[in-house]
């Protein structure tokens, strides 16, 4: 598969297709992969795919906005929704990326990994299974022991038009929980638990803002947080003040998250960030049966309304 | 050196508690220095801590003062200083170096009495590392000996289920004297042997010499501007100044501030030195490599690892260092 | 940014405001606020006395931004922003606070705490002050052509008016005749004349009037735009009409007490106006006739009084009384509602003439004895303090008039508000009695609620004259409280453009390539949708922008926030 | 949120029907408890709801909205972008601790002066029962 992408990334930076390739390439160790841009048709061979790939490329097109060539990059198919979002939002025109969807079985969950093996030298994704190289022995492991949270609710990979695709792009299936499984186990307890639950988290957080910066989403020429005028937010962490920025950002996530689950795994202390976005996103679905990322087409719930949203109000 | 058995630290601890607030390495969602009531609190099985040990130090957000205005005076209330001694427990060795490369910083030419206070009244018990280390850890490539008892009070080194017990200062006496009963001498030779690999010689001419290289650039694209790298770092200590209320009344914060953010360096008038991401990823390894040891005379990184293991797009300052070595210039 | 210069002015309102909130202790409170440069109390601000105080401070003391603490900016802004303009301040500088509405007049028996309220409604005034900014204001065109709804007796004199200025004037009737409720009326109160002769020239001068188009038995059907330039569809007329302002003359209806003392089952039990119908063909030989005044009014149902229907039952009393003075006629009523000289003079000559009024207690109602026809009717006589039976040949019920039955499709169409009883609601009672806080849109008669003639005359007069205004000066201008994009924030993400209901705003490319939005402040009605659409602040309204309401949040909060920072 | 403390509430009006409403209670002389600020909008739909998260999170105690009714308002559609947010929003703070008395969207004509008086005596009841349940926070 990897050669097979690198072999279409090579054409279409030698046929001056694209300007740039956004893929992933090896990192320091093999477990850590890191976004690479390839410019040019001898540099393909850093291009490498595996189940421990958790970047959403989608992220680097916020580059190429106020450009004019194209770009081409790899997506999962989790991240395509992204795309759907960026040409929403105006960010894009669809005509100026070339999509290579990959077909992803499953992401690794890193810390996971790292509790059950030491000294992981490859991860490879075989059917029900992961394959787990340590040193000379390779362990298979059932892919629910180490998959990452996120992808027991995969289920979007096929809506999308690739450009190209590296194989069959479907669904991982996995589990019968529900993806809102941990949002509505918060959404039953009494408000009081709820809140010093949000609060113990709120308080952990040192807004160093991976969870804005990482997202696709956050496309704002100056993120209101940075606005001196009127000030959003202080500069002082407290709980509150962490409660704000949490908030506010949800806010700016209805619509559009689409559950790339990057924000919780860029988190440096652990903020459950998912059990407050898919809040979001569960209440838009079951409110204004809308969800991020499907059509290009479709209008987001935030700018449109419908008369009968009375009947919602009144039952809830 | 003395030992102690490892089942006795809880009692020791515990004593130590009656005199000072301990903090030590908790769990809080991940592991944090963390005010603890009772050892039991404590985890043990911990490569670092993912906030180094600067907050208790540099808080990320510090009152500094209070101000309200009266009768045409400005009154100002001073705020911070401890009420209790301190005692930190489990700081590892390249996290008590950072704090000397702070001390450098905040006990300059002028003496930033926050900072000061807390780290003239806290006590440190170092915990030497465990072997293996941390995939992302290289202290020994700057020079740093994981095992060493630099910068601390007290170092304890595991030895099965004793720890060694190094007392360096009289401030660790203080810890360890009224509780002789709970230690035993140690036999000759017991402190297991470290490591210190070669500090990056020329690093900072060599990262001089790449200045204007098109490597910043590259390693802008895939940086994104948060501040992980720098609020997880133990030698970062970049701070804003701002003031919470109206002119009628308010307090004045210091907060973290990281040279990462694309407003770090926006001056009032809108003017931004450093307007690119080019420019700030540029900022903090010159910072690290080339104007702190320029200052102090000493590398501004310690080794941790954590911007590489925190890094949302998985930048590894290890490349960087490379890069640097590889390419630069004498 | 020239230092702040801010001046309070806190306004006693005699003791409307003075009379709960100690007006020296916050004009001293808003001295000492941050940039406050003056502060004052005063009597009443909006005299001209307390105006001339406002003009004289801004010079005097160089103010540059005006607070003034007192009632509604819904009724008294403009008087406020012109006396600033008048001092040299842009209009624009101003910031109304209301302690009167919202503090001492809904807090009476707690001064202490309306006090503080106005302190700290004060305090967010001034924040919010500081951060207005001059605005100049866009002058729109005014089509000078009027339409009026509804052609009764109210809605043809407003024609007329309005045409006699030289205005041309839509108007437009429902029923196939011109008249409306008045075309009902036999003889009118209290000159007996025909109605008719009030109603035939009106009738044939809209007719007549060459600037005044007529759509019978039509009706509006939509209505789109603002003050100057609003289209309106008219069913059966195939193209949109353009007019400038609209006059609601749609008047009301006699309420017909289906299901209440045998009505309409009993033949011989009437409303007024179907006496009316009958007496036009002359009197009958009734010997007996018995009126129940407030049937359906000032009761649970319908809490109004229907203010002239006791001069109708006076009125046809003494008409049949005229034409057969054997006829017992009684009047049972809860109050006579008679006021003024020549209510009170016909109310006597009723009694003269022998007609009988008797009070009934509307908690023991008269009842109507009779199996298929009223006989007599049995009430209990309140002032000898028991029942009496009163022989009742014809019984006439004297019901109000009550709103039209699609008063809410026109208020909606219109986007003006009706009030509780379903009448029209007049922006203000005593201050804009016969507009509607919406520019352009007027109204009058008993579209507002229950009027007789001379009351819907002078109130179409007045709302024509009104109407007129705009009309004759040709343009408007319109409030300053528009959007604006802030090109250098603006991601050009279009949800501004997705939420306006007016089509202000589209996208453009902007000096760095990308596509910015931009608004027409010409069709910007200032609603601030889309600023609250915009997720990081690049869409801004003025007068309300998210600094000044922040602003304002921030002081309410400074001191009251927990004790976390 | 100290339990002896008096609560406060922010309330916008949009011009056009609440905050004429809110004017004729004031006309009415209908009392109701004084912990209530009002702020005027020209319509509902300005209100960000980022306003509503800064209030709460700056230690108000409460925030409501008042708008036309929906159908009515005066730029046709204004209300029902508000109601969208609203209902959204509500959800959003319920599921961070933050009880839905808190943070209320109601309808008030020009006519409802009476509506008025009832809805802010009725929200600063609830808020003040919710507050003498709060702990008060710790010293930060």
């Amino acid at each position: 598969m990897e050669q097979e992408l690198r072999e279409i990334v090579r054409k279409l930076l030698e046929e001056g297709a694209i300007e740039y390739f956004i893929g992933y390439a090896e990192g320091v160790e093999p477990l850590h992969t890191t976004p690479c841009f390839i410019e040019r048709g001898e540099q393909v061979q850093a291009l490498v795919w595996s189940p421990l790939c958790p970047y959403n490329l989608a992220r680097y097109l916020h580059q190429m906005k106020d450009g004019a060539g194209k770009v081409g990059l790899v997506v999962k198919g989790c991240d395509a929704r992204a795309i759907v979002e960026l040409v929403k939002g105006n960010q894009i025109q669809r005509e100026r990326v070339v999509v290579v969807g990959i077909p992803c079985q499953g992401q690794v969950d890193l810390a996971k990994l790292e509790d059950a093996f030491e000294g992981v030298e490859a991860v490879e994704g075989k059917g029900d299974t992961f394959l787990v190289t340590v040193g000379e022995k390779v362990h298979s492991v059932e892919k629910e022991r180490l998959l990452r949270e996120k992808c027991f609710s995969c289920r979007h990979p096929i809506s999308f038009e690739y450009d190209f695709v590296l194989g069959e792009m479907s669904p991982l299936v996995y589990g019968s929980e529900s993806e809102f499984a941990a949002v509505e186990e918060l959404e039953r307890l009494p408000v009081e638990e709820r809140r010093a639950f949000w609060r113990a988290q709120f308080e952990r957080c040192i807004r160093c803002y991976a969870c804005r910066d990482i997202c696709y989403a956050c496309y704002c020429q100056e993120c209101i947080f940075e606005s001196k005028a009127p000030r959003w937010l202080e500069k002082t962490t407290t709980p509150l003040d962490n409660q704000t920025y949490h908030l506010i950002r949800a806010w700016h996530m209805v619509g559009r998250c689409i559950d790339c689950g990057e924000c919780e795994r860029v988190c440096p202390v652990g903020i459950p960030l998912r059990r407050l976005y898919k809040k979001v996103e569960k209440e838009v679905e079951q409110l204004f049966d809308y969800q991020a990322g499907m059509r290009v087409e479709e209008v987001p719930p935030l700018v449109s309304f419908q008369i009968d949203d009375l009947v919602i109000e009144e039952s809830s | 050196m003395k030992t102690i058995k490892k089942s006795h630290l809880a009692e020791w601890l515990n004593r130590v508690a009656q005199g000072y607030d301990v903090f030590g390495p908790a769990l809080d969602g991940v592991v944090q220095f963390k005010r603890v009531n009772s050892s039991d609190q404590l985890v043990f099985d911990y490569a670092n801590s993912v906030v180094p040990p600067k907050n208790l130090f540099l808080p990320q957000t510090e009152c500094l003062f209070a101000f309200r205005r009266e009768e045409g005076l400005v009154i100002l209330e001073p705020r911070g200083g401890l009420e209790r001694e301190r005692v930190l427990f489990g700081i590892r060795p390249c996290d008590a170096r950072s704090l000397l490369l702070l001390d450098k910083v905040f006990n300059g030419d002028l003496e930033d009495t926050y900072y000061q206070e807390k780290r003239r009244g806290t006590i440190l018990i170092g915990l030497a590392c465990p072997s293996p280390p941390q995939r992302t850890c290289f202290c020994t490539s700057l020079g740093i000996d994981p095992l060493s008892p630099e910068g601390v009070d007290i170092l304890l080194t595991g030895l099965g289920d004793r720890y060694l017990v190094e007392v360096t200062t009289e401030k660790g006496e203080e810890l360890v004297g009224p509780s002789q009963e709970l230690f035993f001498p140690s036999a000759e030779g017991e402190k297991p042997k470290g490591e210190k690999g070669k500090s990056l010689e020329g690093i900072g001419e060599k990262i001089g010499s790449l200045w204007e290289d098109g490597y910043w650039r590259e390693l802008s694209r895939r940086c994104l501007g948060c501040g992980v790298c720098t609020y997880l770092c133990p030698t970062c200590h970049c701070f804003d100044l701002t003031d919470v209320g109206s002119t009628l009344s308010g307090k004045r914060f210091r907060c973290w501030d990281s040279c990462m953010f694309a407003d770090f360096t926006r001056m009032a008038g809108g003017v931004n030195p450093r307007p690119t991401g080019k420019e700030r990823v540029r900022q903090r390894y010159f910072d690290k490599f080339s104007y702190f040891p320029e200052q102090y005379g000493v590398l501004g990184c310690v080794g941790c690892g954590r911007c590489s293991q925190y890094c949302p797009m998985g930048i590894d300052i290890r490349t960087i260092i490379n890069e640097v070595m590889a390419r630069g210039a004498k | 940014m020239p230092r702040r210069r801010i001046g309070v002015f806190v306004c006693h309102c005699g003791n409307n405001i003075g009379g709960v909130v100690r007006v020296p202790e916050v004009v001293e409170y808003a001295r000492r606020l941050p940039n406050v440069v003056y502060a004052e109390g005063s009597l009443y601000a909006c005299s001209e006395e307390g105006l001339s105080s406002i003009r004289e401070k801004i010079t005097a003391y160089g103010l540059n931004r005006v607070v003034v603490a007192s009632c509604t900016p819904r009724t008294h802004e403009t008087l406020f922003r012109n006396a600033c303009e008048e001092a040299g301040l842009n209009r624009y500088l101003f910031e109304f606070v209301n302690i009167r509405e919202h503090c001492s007049w809904i807090h009476m028996r707690a001064p202490d705490q309306a006090t503080e309220k106005a302190k700290s409604l004060i305090k967010m005034g001034v924040a919010k002050s500081y951060h207005l900014e001059p605005q100049e204001e866009l002058e729109s065109e005014v089509y000078p052509e009027a339409l009026v709804i509804g052609a009764g007796v109210t809605g043809m004199t407003a024609a007329l008016n309005l045409a006699h200025q030289g205005l041309k004037v839509h108007l437009v009737e429902r029923e196939k005749e011109l008249g409306g409720l008045l075309s009902e009326v036999n003889k009118l109160f209290p000159t007996h004349r025909d109605a008719k002769e009030i109603l035939d020239p009106l009738v044939e001068g809209v007719k007549n009037h060459s600037l005044v188009t007529i759509y019978l038995g039509s009706e509006v059907e939509g209505v789109e735009g603002f003050i100057g330039n609003f289209k309106v569809r008219i069913t059966k007329v195939e193209e949109e009409i353009k007019v400038g302002t609209i006059i609601v003359a749609t008047g009301a209806r006699e309420l017909k007490p289906i299901g209440q003392y045998g009505y309409p089952a009993m033949a011989n039990v009437l409303t007024q106006l179907e006496l009316e119908e009958r007496l036009k063909e002359g009197v009958d030989e009734w010997q007996s006739v018995v009126m129940i005044n407030c049937v359906g009014a000032r009761g649970a149902d319908r809490s109004y009084c229907g203010r002239f229907c006791c001069h109708t039952a006076m009125k046809n009393a003494i008409l049949i009384k005229e034409g057969n003075p054997a006829a017992k006629i009684y009047i049972l009523h809860q109050d006579v509602m008679a006021s003024g000289v020549e209510a009170e003079r016909y109310y006597r000559g009723a009694m003269e003439l022998g007609v009988r009024f008797i009070r009934y207690d509307p908690t023991n109602p008269p009842q109507i004895l009779g199996e298929r026809q009223a006989e007599e009717i049995k009430v209990y006589h309140a002032l000898i303090g028991r029942e009496v039976i009163l022989p009742a040949q014809l019984v006439v019920l004297t019901t109000p008039l009550v709103p039209q039955a699609d008063n809410e499709r026109l208020s909606k169409m219109l986007k003006v508000p009706l009030g509780s009883e379903g009448f029209f609601l007049e922006a203000h009672l005593k201050l804009r009695p016969v507009e509607f806080a919406t520019d352009g849109v007027y109204l009058c008669g008993s579209a507002r609620h229950p009027s007789d003639i001379r009351e819907s005359v002078s109130q179409a007069y007045a709302a024509s004259a009104k109407a007129a205004i705009p009309m004759r000066e040709g343009v408007v201008r319109v409030e300053a409280i528009t959007a604006f994009s802030q090109e250098r924030l603006c991601n050009g993400c279009g949800n501004c453009l997705l939420v306006c209901p007016f089509g202000a705003v589209e996208l453009k490319d902007c000096e760095r390539g990308a596509q910015v939005a931009w608004v027409s402040v010409a069709q910007c009605k200032g609603c601030g949708c889309c600023v609250a659409a915009c997720p990081n602040g690049a869409m801004q309204q003025r007068g309300f922008s998210d600094q000044q309401l922040m602003i304002m949040i921030e002081a309410l909060a400074e001191g009251v926030s927990s004790g976390l920072r | 949120m100290v339990s002896d403390k008096e609560p406060t509430i922010l309330v916008f009006a949009c011009n056009w029907c609440s905050y004429a409403g809110a004017d004729l209670a004031g006309v009415s002389r209908l009392e109701m408890p004084p912990h209530c600020r009002v702020v005027r909008v020209m319509c509902s739909a300005r209100v960000r709801p980022e306003f509503v998260i800064a209030a709460l999170s700056r230690g108000l105690d409460g925030v409501v909205i008042l708008g036309c009714h929906p159908g009515d308002c005066h730029y046709s559609e204004g209300n029902h972008y508000t109601r969208r947010r609203a209902l959204l929003l509500k959800e959003l703070l319920e599921h961070v601790g933050i009880e839905p008395e808190r943070f209320q969207l109601r309808w008030i004509s020009a006519s409802e002066g009476a509506k008025f008086a009832q809805t802010i005596t009725e929200i600063t009841g609830e808020i003040e029962a919710l507050d003498r349940r709060r702990e008060p926070p710790p010293e930060g």
